[in-house]
């Protein structure tokens, strides 16, 4: 790790963080943690933070982008809400001579091919942290069981990766897919959904949720419909308040992307890019699969 | 009735025959009309005959169940206002109809704006408007005031001067005087005359009886939705007309003799509110009945709403009973719980809640004796205490559940006067309580008001019906330009003396205001 | 009573009689809706699925009702979703960080609950303000407030406030019937009490109100710190329900009460609506999405059916009007 | 003019003389704000900024407008959002998957909004419905709609609609002077033609309108219209802009174009409003959400602040009136 302070006189580097959804605990935390990496560090750069109101919110994040160039930052590192929208924008802020680097939900390849926009990219695979969480699941149900899958928001990028994972997963255990249908990310819509389909599924094995809040909401539904040792539940995100669900067993698995970390991987490829005036190549980032102490097996019927 | 084609200047310029209308209940039955080039013709009935009604159907308004109607010959169903308009039939509505922000030119004009690729010609309208404000009486006011700034009788006028703004072959003018005073109402007449002479048919609508014989030519009398009588009015004593519209003999007129004054109930001093109250000090003793004269706008409303709290006062002392200490009513809340009960002059707006039921709207202001612990609502004891309100007011409604908004005007006014009888206040303050009613209802009203004096209540009268204020009031006080110009005792005023006092505070003004204009 | 009467429901009485005829559209419409989806799905027609259904409601009858009441005096609180969340933060802060005693806690977030019901109604009597603009305000203020105390972590509560939402008799929870029982009490105040006249008369016509010596004021003020008890027992609820309290919880529930209610024929200028009718727009607006849900239908074919179930909704009363008065 | 006479401003003319007066208290709100974040930030006060800001906001300008023009006649437009989304989908899909030319794209876009105010419009006026609820309605069905049509995926459109958006003089951007001219042609149209006194007289008493003889019904319809043509319009310069279409587009318009409208004076009780003081409030909203940006500050601290600008403003405006009528 480079310790060396900026020497005096030169201007530090500006540099923004652009997040999405603050109202998601998962940017919460990545904020926090480059706050926390600027307090440590807070001669080598400046840092102005900034988010969204919710991941829908796309032309808020474009219009921040373009705050931020008007601002003449050095650097921007983004956590785009829509992985096709922000290419132009950030391709016009690239052509300004402003260092670009996309973190946490990568842009769309078509599209920065077509733009001629070469982006680097520092994040998780979202598709093979839900495949991990899906094939951890599939461990204890048997060929032919059926599944739900509960998804975010239906257009945001990482809601489909892991929706695709979860598919990947059910694929290779020959698990079936009862229900596939969107809980918006919010833990009482997930719950509507959830307590209908498990109804409607009587012989329901397991629910794959794309984020945590939702497999509260899950739970809840099983919980109220009695069910709670018949259906395996797994989230996604590794939020803080499913770790008692998990330690009780009332979530089998949830993945961490260390989201404290994914901005500060990305401040620091721009300060390096800043540089070194190179241009890095992708990066990806761990995903680890959670898995409760005492989980246990669905009891047979 | 088949009427056969006639010249077109010889027959009667609007025949109506079998004409038949019913909302839940029948308004008009089998009603026949006919109108004469250059007549005026006077349409007069108790509150709910149907007068009202005859007006929209000719105009279009409203469509009628069934019936026939000519118009200069021709047949005549028109299905809109407009329709009718075009054919030059227009009425002037008995409700004020009037939209808060348009200026008072624009509202003359309004359907038909001069304008240029749909850009408002604003000098033309303006101009124009000046013109017809000017033979309604309203010459001094700037065209371009938004009319939601008038008072009642400049609205009134407004509304006429929209009716006056276009030649037509008939004018139907619903109550146009009911919230005008003598020299409007002057004014308007000299118009009338002009109209007749130029050929125009006049359906004149009024409860004001001796009006009603001055001007028109005809008299057509509606009871309960039937037509009973057409008449030449000079063949038409008033006798007759109340009896035709009464169905029966109306007994006495009040009248009422000077009696010992009580001790004083309600003293305002010096009270202020600019512009439209400068200066207003009077008392009202126990057992009396103080009325208020003065012409339109000179802030008699205003002084009253100030005094009940519904409008902060910039300065002035209110004392009641007699007490030397003066007594702040920054609410109306505060004012009724003192014991002054406020009848607004415009029942639509300030006085009904229309689309709730009669009952809730008679006893509104004086639930709690209704209800027992937790202010729940004893029904039963509301629908009687309702019924006996309704049946001493003689308001005539199908059901007391029925939304106010379907009574005739008449009818709701009583609906409001039920209201603060109820409450059963100590100092009643009634700003045009006869507005809009009929003379049998009149006649009720004034009882009721003599009754509620005799009963030591202070009752003070705003009224622009002059003879009204003549025959009820022990003491009249004359509002001038915000001021109490003169009071004067039963006894010692005449028509003469109160006009020139109501006159006074504007002769001043504007030689005040001379110079400077 | 011989004569023909006309019959006006303004929400004054609750007419007995006249009850099931009044209620009978929204009974059908639910029945109808019930039934599609019974033909349509294998399992949907069970005691479990109208037990869930009944268990998920609660919090939706207790903001509805709240929200019937403004729409009655002629105002409109957006921020109830907003609010929600801030009470659920602060139960959930309480609790989990804070480590209060769940009495405590209870006590704080109806505390939380009663003030921003306290503000809007202030602000909005005090400056003669629309409650809309007011209330948007506040929903962005209470959203943040909530985020801001979370740290927008969500809150996990555990079996703390477990019981709260427990099963109680048939299967039904305690917050449903405690619902319900809201439901009949609220309507017995609109239609019977001096302060539901008020309130009614209030929406009608507020001038003439006042000129009738009644203050308003007070009444309005009521209403809206009702709502703010309302919206915090909707927080209790949901945060015992899911075990966690959720700083993004309530997100969109101003806009789906207005519609339960509007589908239960309340007006949106004053002076007319039922409580009992919002208890069937809720349930309308549950069962569609809970058999929409067993159908497994896509998103997209959600929208478009919960939209065009609103705008039918509304046009069925229209028409069911015009038949009460005899058209 | 010697004697005092009550200043009421209706939005009936532009008072040419009194312009000044009117909007002052706006203007300066405005200065404040950018005062305030020049002096907290280094970079903030630029010509760049400025720029910037002025060409994000031509489509919150159109929306702005129309909710001006829906509100003035006492309705509501809570799907301007969604409508955008959806006019947003079928100009991406018509471009980019189905190959069209952009001008019939553009069309096909603009018939989309036409048809989403149509449909608006008749429901409210053919069985007078609240519109809150039609549109409501429509809200959901638009946005479903937008997915369904774009099987939920933003589509890229590259640089074929590019030069929609593109520079022009002094680096603002077309449709900010296009938005300039709607707000110019909007506020004369409302303050000097036949039409726009219909629109006050409507808003303010739609029952005497009828009984002057008009037909408030083909003015309503016009101006729902009307708001799908803008609508539309702001779709096209977003996605101009953005070379994308996302139909998520436009979610949460609707409240922040009321609260825009409301901030610069619009009654939402009809009859009141003007379209450029709507314009400022689109400023106020849009330097505050620049500043905030350029400070970084922290989510809760922007909604708590915005919220509280919100109430702030129309206070403010409650006592401008007050001065105004010099009380
Ligand atoms: N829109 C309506 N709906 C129901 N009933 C109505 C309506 N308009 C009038 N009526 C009824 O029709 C009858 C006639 O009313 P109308 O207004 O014509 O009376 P009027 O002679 O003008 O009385 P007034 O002197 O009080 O104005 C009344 O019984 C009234 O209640
Ligand atoms: N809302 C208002 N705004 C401005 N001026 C008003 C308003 N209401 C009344 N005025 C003016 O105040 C003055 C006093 O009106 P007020 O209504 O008290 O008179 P009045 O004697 O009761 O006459 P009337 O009721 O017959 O018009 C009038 O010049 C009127 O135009
Ligand atoms: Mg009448
Ligand atoms: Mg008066």
């Amino acid at each position: 790790r480079r310790e060396e302070a900026q020497p005096q006189g030169a201007k530090k580097p500006r540099i923004a963080l652009i997040m999405k959804s603050l109202a998601n605990e998962f940017f919460l935390t990545m904020e926090n943690g480059a706050r926390a990496h600027h307090q440590a560090h807070p001669n080598r750069y400046d840092l102005i933070a900034n988010g969204i109101k919710d991941e829908l919110d796309v032309s808020k994040q474009i219009e921040l982008v373009e705050q931020m160039a008007a601002q003449k930052v050095d650097a921007m590192v983004i956590a785009p809400a829509d992985s096709k929208a922000l290419v132009p924008p950030l391709k016009k802020v690239q052509e300004a001579g402003i260092v670009v680097i996309n973190i946490d939900n990568q842009l769309d390849e078509t599209v920065l091919a077509a733009s001629q926009a070469k982006i680097p990219f520092v994040g998780p695979d979202n598709r093979k942290g839900a495949k991990a969480v899906g094939d951890h699941l599939a461990r204890r149900l048997k060929a032919g069981d059926p599944v739900a899958i509960i998804e975010g928001a239906p257009n945001a990028y990482n809601a489909i990766q892991r929706r695709l994972g979860f598919e990947d997963a059910v694929k290779a255990a020959g698990l079936k897919i009862a229900s596939s249908q969107s809980g918006y990310w919010e833990t009482d819509k997930a719950n509507q959904v959830a307590a209908a389909v498990i109804t409607e599924h009587p012989g329901l094995k397991a629910m794959l949720c794309a984020n945590d809040s939702m497999a509260l909401g899950a739970v809840a539904a099983l919980r109220a419909a009695g069910r709670l040792d018949q259906v395996l539940v797994a989230g996604y995100d590794n939020i803080a308040a499913v770790q008692q669900l998990m330690k009780e067993g009332k979530i089998a698995a949830t993945a961490d992307q260390h989201a404290d970390k994914l901005a500060v991987f990305g401040i620091e490829y721009a300060l390096d890019m800043l540089k070194t005036k190179s241009l890095p190549a992708d990066r990806e980032t761990p995903v680890d699969l959670i898995t409760g102490a005492g989980a246990r097996a669905p009891s047979s019927p | 009735m088949t009427a056969p084609p006639a010249m077109p200047d010889s027959g009667p310029l609007l025949t109506i025959a079998g004409l038949w209308k019913s909302y839940a209940a029948v308004a008009l039955a089998d009603v026949s009309f006919d109108l004469r080039r250059g007549e005026v013709h006077a349409l007069v009935g108790e509150n709910g005959a149907g007068k009202s009604t005859l007006a929209r159907i000719i105009a279009g308004v409203t469509r009628p169940d069934s019936g026939a109607m000519r118009l200069g010959g021709e047949p005549y169903a028109p299905r809109s206002k407009r329709e009718a308009e075009g054919r030059g039939v227009r009425l002037v509505m008995q409700e004020l109809n009037l939209i808060g922000p348009l200026t008072i030119a624009e509202s003359i004009f309004f359907g038909r704006l001069p304008h240029r690729g749909g850009w408002i010609d604003y000098r033309r309208l303006d101009d124009s408007a000046r013109g017809i404000l000017e033979r309604v009486g309203l010459g001094g006011v700037d065209p371009a005031r938004p009319v939601g700034t008038l008072g009642i009788g400049q609205k009134q006028l407004v509304e006429i001067a929209a009716g006056l703004s276009r030649r037509c072959d008939i004018l139907i003018l619903d109550e146009p005087t009911a919230a005008l005073t003598d020299p409007e109402i002057e004014r308007l007449f000299q118009q009338i005359a002009r109209l007749k002479a130029e050929g125009t048919g006049i359906v004149y609508i009024s409860h004001r009886l001796e009006e009603v014989r001055r001007i028109s030519d005809r008299v057509s009398i509606l009871r309960d939705g039937r037509g009973v009588a057409t008449r030449p009015a000079g063949e038409m004593p008033l006798g007759d007309m109340v009896r035709l519209m009464v169905g029966r003999e109306l007994g006495e007129a009040v009248r009422r003799s000077p009696r010992p004054a009580g001790p004083a109930a309600l003293r305002v001093s010096g009270l202020r509110r600019p512009p439209a109250v400068c200066d207003v000090s009077f008392e009202v003793r126990e057992g009396e009945i103080l009325g208020f004269a003065g012409l339109m706008g000179s802030g008699r409303t205003e002084a009253m709403r100030a005094i009940f709290g519904a409008d902060r006062a910039e300065a002035g002392e209110i004392y009641l009973h007699g007490s030397a200490a003066p007594v702040r009513l920054r609410s109306p809340r505060q004012a009724v719980r003192r014991g002054l009960a406020f009848l607004t002059e415009n029942r639509k707006e300030e006085g009904l809640l229309l689309t709730l039921p009669i009952r809730a709207n008679i006893t509104l202001a004086n639930l709690q004796p209704l209800s027992r612990l937790g202010g729940w609502i004893r029904r039963r004891r509301e629908r009687a205490e309702a019924e006996r309100l309704a049946r001493a007011l003689d308001l005539r409604a199908r059901s007391l559940e029925q939304p106010a908004a379907e009574l005739s005007g008449g009818n709701q006014q009583k609906a409001v006067v039920a209201k603060w009888l109820f409450r059963d206040c100590d100092i009643l303050i009634f700003d045009e309580p006869t507005r809009g009613i009929d003379i049998g209802g009149k006649f009720e009203i004034y009882r009721l008001l003599a009754g509620l004096a005799e009963k030591g209540k202070a009752v003070i009268l705003v009224s622009s019906d002059l003879k009204e204020l003549l025959a009820l009031s022990d003491r009249i006080a004359v509002m001038s330009a915000g001021r109490v110009a003169a009071t004067f005792n039963r006894g010692e005023w005449s028509e003469e003396k109160i006009l020139a006092a109501a006159l006074s505070g504007h002769l001043e003004k504007r030689q005040g205001a001379g110079g400077g204009s | 009573m011989s004569e023909p009467q006309p019959k006006i429901d303004h929400g004054l009485r609750l007419p007995w009689l006249g009850f099931a005829a009044d209620y009978l559209g929204m009974a059908a419409a639910l029945a109808a809706l019930i039934a599609v989806f019974s033909l349509g799905t294998e399992h949907f027609f069970s005691a479990t699925t109208f037990r869930t259904i009944a268990n998920q409601i609660p919090s939706a009858i207790l903001i509805a009702t709240a929200m019937t009441y403004v729409l009655i005096i002629r105002e409109i609180d957006l921020s109830v979703g907003s609010v929600l969340g801030w009470c659920s933060a602060v139960l959930g802060v309480a609790v989990a960080r804070w480590q209060w005693p769940v009495p405590l806690a209870l006590l704080a977030a109806a505390g939380a609950g009663f003030l921003c019901g306290l503000f809007n109604g202030l602000v909005t009597i005090r400056w003669r303000l629309p409650s809309f603009i007011v209330t948007l305000g506040m929903l962005e203020m209470a959203r943040g407030a909530a985020h801001a105390l979370t740290s927008s972590q969500t809150q996990y509560l555990g079996s703390a406030v477990e019981d709260i939402a427990g099963a109680s008799i048939f299967g039904l929870s305690l917050p449903f019937l405690l619902a319900m029982a809201v439901v009949i009490a609220a309507q017995l105040v609109l239609s019977r009490t001096v302060f539901g006249r008020y309130m009614v008369a209030i929406g009608t016509n507020e001038e003439a109100v006042r000129l009738s010596g009644i203050d308003p004021r007070p009444v309005k003020l009521a209403v809206f710190t009702l709502t703010g008890f309302l919206v915090a027992a909707a927080a209790i609820i949901d945060t015992s329900r899911f075990q966690s309290a959720n700083p993004n919880a309530g997100t969109g529930f101003e806009l789906q009460a207005v519609a339960a209610a509007v589908i239960g024929g309340t007006s949106l200028m004053g002076g007319r609506g039922s409580v009992v009718s919002t208890f069937f727009g809720v349930l309308i607006i549950a069962v569609l999405n809970s058999g929409l849900a067993a159908v497994g239908a896509r998103d997209e074919t959600k929208r478009l059916v919960t939209g065009a179930v609103i705008v039918a909704a509304v046009i069925a009363d229209h028409y069911r009007h015009r038949l009460a008065r005899g058209e």
